[in-house]
């Protein structure tokens, strides 16, 4: 028994640290990104508006050219804002359990424009970090694959306190998937799986022609409840 | 619009802020005061120079959220401008719970941001439309 | 013994697919950017130089400055193909071992000027995909390792095989470090232990005031020689 302990601990240690390294290091390429390209395009789009610039420009042909190239880095600028909100975990240190379902919920509401419902029971008040980040991936990757794969028809995340167990569901009421035939190179679930597994929780898909629930589980063992 | 509107830019990319002062300072009734690189340097800025305006990065040594309580603090009134990358609901949400009068988004044109500044000068609050929404 | 086993091969398995789901990632992340604003920034350049656009600006002042913003958008550029050349491997699932140490060295050179030392000795004609992934982040970390924090100085790869071991060095000639005190947030290093540990490789530091050398070590059970 005490060796099985073992191998589970050094198995679960693995994993984390690899996702741990994994979550700094796209921190630190979402810094990059934000420190180096994407200055240097809101710079030029800032000076291709200037005044030396316009009042230069004779034509109206070459005044809807300059606009043209404007749109371009706006959608540049959208694009890694983006890529850079995907990268990198917002602040979650010092919030509750409860404050990041709600954040990741209003967030995913505003950038789609569909709702999520919340049914939230007995929300913990302390998670540790490494909880937190993988709830809040768990949160974004599950709602991500609700609005693209599920239309984002009635979206809802529940959470409640079961047998000692703090159980978190995301679902939604779309057409449901093969779970025997996934696209290859996907790594929404893989990626969840592996992460939730990693702090010791579970992970369990369930899906129907009626809808998906991912379900995540962690041991509340010692913890307070709100 | 009665005398020159006096900003003071503040941002850790010498290259944006740069470009920034002098695009500003193309502007007819606006003119540039001063410059730094961190939020110490931002409220020893509004000390020195009392600009009308403080147009201040987010992503910057000390934190142009955590600055502008200390602005405001050091300068009550101080009209400030955050112009970042970060579209986050939070940061927007934050800024102007703090006290900033305005929040544009990295990306802006020349011409758009002189009529931000313009605005705000004459007391109107000002959030990019496309984050509006989030508050 | 064989519960022994089983524990090695149950660590390294979880190890390995959080290390493969980020090599994945990463190539996923590059690709985004590639595909998304990268394009967008060179079509904005592009039409910024068109005649359309330069023929209709009429005074100096106005070509200067649409000049500077072409420069801006051209940085942006570079910075980009250098953030997503640090995340993306290039096809190495052809390449040799001795290709890839090769090309790692000639990239290297090339964006560094400085010089890389080769001493390679029976290289492996074949290794398995996640061993050259392995080699190939080996490699391109101990090297910029040796550019940023040894000035380049006396670079050099030496290969061999020793005792039924693929054997690859990477060393300095710099002033070396204290390993006890190394930066935190540093993921350079504890990143190359766990991806070469998590292929059944070992890895070692040996670092002096005359020069650093990173070791790795694999298997080669059953593997065929050059
Ligand atoms: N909520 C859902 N409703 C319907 N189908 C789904 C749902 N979630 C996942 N799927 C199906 O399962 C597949 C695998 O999901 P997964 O999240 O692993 O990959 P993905 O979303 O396609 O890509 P990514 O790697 O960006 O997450 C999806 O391609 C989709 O076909
Ligand atoms: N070849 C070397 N010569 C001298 N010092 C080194 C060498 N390699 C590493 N170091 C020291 O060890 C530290 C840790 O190295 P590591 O590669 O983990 O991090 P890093 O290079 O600082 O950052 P990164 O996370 O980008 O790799 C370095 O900061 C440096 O002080
Ligand atoms: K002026
Ligand atoms: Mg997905
Ligand atoms: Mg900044
Ligand atoms: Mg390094």
């Amino acid at each position: 028994l005490a060796q099985n302990q073992d191998l589970h601990q050094r198995v679960q240690g693995a994993s984390r640290r690899a996702t741990a390294l994994n979550e700094s290091y796209l921190r630190r390429v979402g810094a990059d990104i934000h420190d180096g390209p994407a200055q240097l395009i809101a710079l030029a789009a800032l000076r291709l508006d200037s005044k030396a610039m316009t009042g230069a420009v004779k034509s109206e042909e070459g005044l809807r050219e300059a606009q043209a190239v404007k749109a371009h880095l706006d959608d540049a600028m959208k694009e890694i804002r983006s890529i850079c909100t995907g990268l990198v975990l917002p602040h979650i240190e010092t919030a509750s359990p409860e404050e990041i379902i709600r954040q990741v919920a209003r967030t995913h509401q505003s950038r789609t424009g569909t709702e999520v419902h919340l049914d939230l029971h007995d929300v913990p008040e302390a998670i540790s970090p490494a909880e937190k980040i993988c709830l809040y991936r768990f949160l974004q990757e599950a709602l991500t694959n609700s609005f693209r794969h599920a239309g984002g028809k009635r979206q809802s995340i529940a959470q409640r306190v079961d047998g000692g167990m703090l159980v978190i569901e995301v679902a939604d009421g779309g057409g449901g998937f093969d779970l025997s035939a996934t696209r290859p190179g996907s790594l929404g679930l893989p990626g969840l799986r592996d992460r939730i597994e990693s702090i010791g929780g579970t992970f369990e898909v369930e899906t129907s022609p009626s809808g998906t629930r991912l379900r995540m589980t962690l041991s509340m063992d010692g913890r307070a409840k709100a | 619009m009665t005398g020159t509107i006096r900003i003071a830019v503040v941002d850790d990319h010498p290259l944006f802020r740069e470009g920034v002062m002098r695009i500003l300072r193309e502007v007819d009734g606006l003119d540039v005061v001063g410059e730094g690189g961190s939020g110490a340097d931002a409220v020893r800025l509004v000390a020195d120079v009392g600009p009308d305006i403080l147009l201040m990065d987010i992503s910057m040594p000390d934190g142009g959220l955590e600055t502008i309580p200390a602005v405001l603090a050091a300068r009550p009134g101080q009209k400030i401008v955050m112009l970042t990358v970060s579209e986050s609901g939070d940061d927007v949400t934050r800024a102007m719970r703090s006290g900033a009068m305005g929040y544009v988004l990295k990306g802006i044109g020349a011409k758009a941001l002189a009529e931000v500044l313009v605005a705000v000068a004459a007391g109107e609050r000002y959030v990019s439309p496309t984050l509006s929404a989030r508050l």
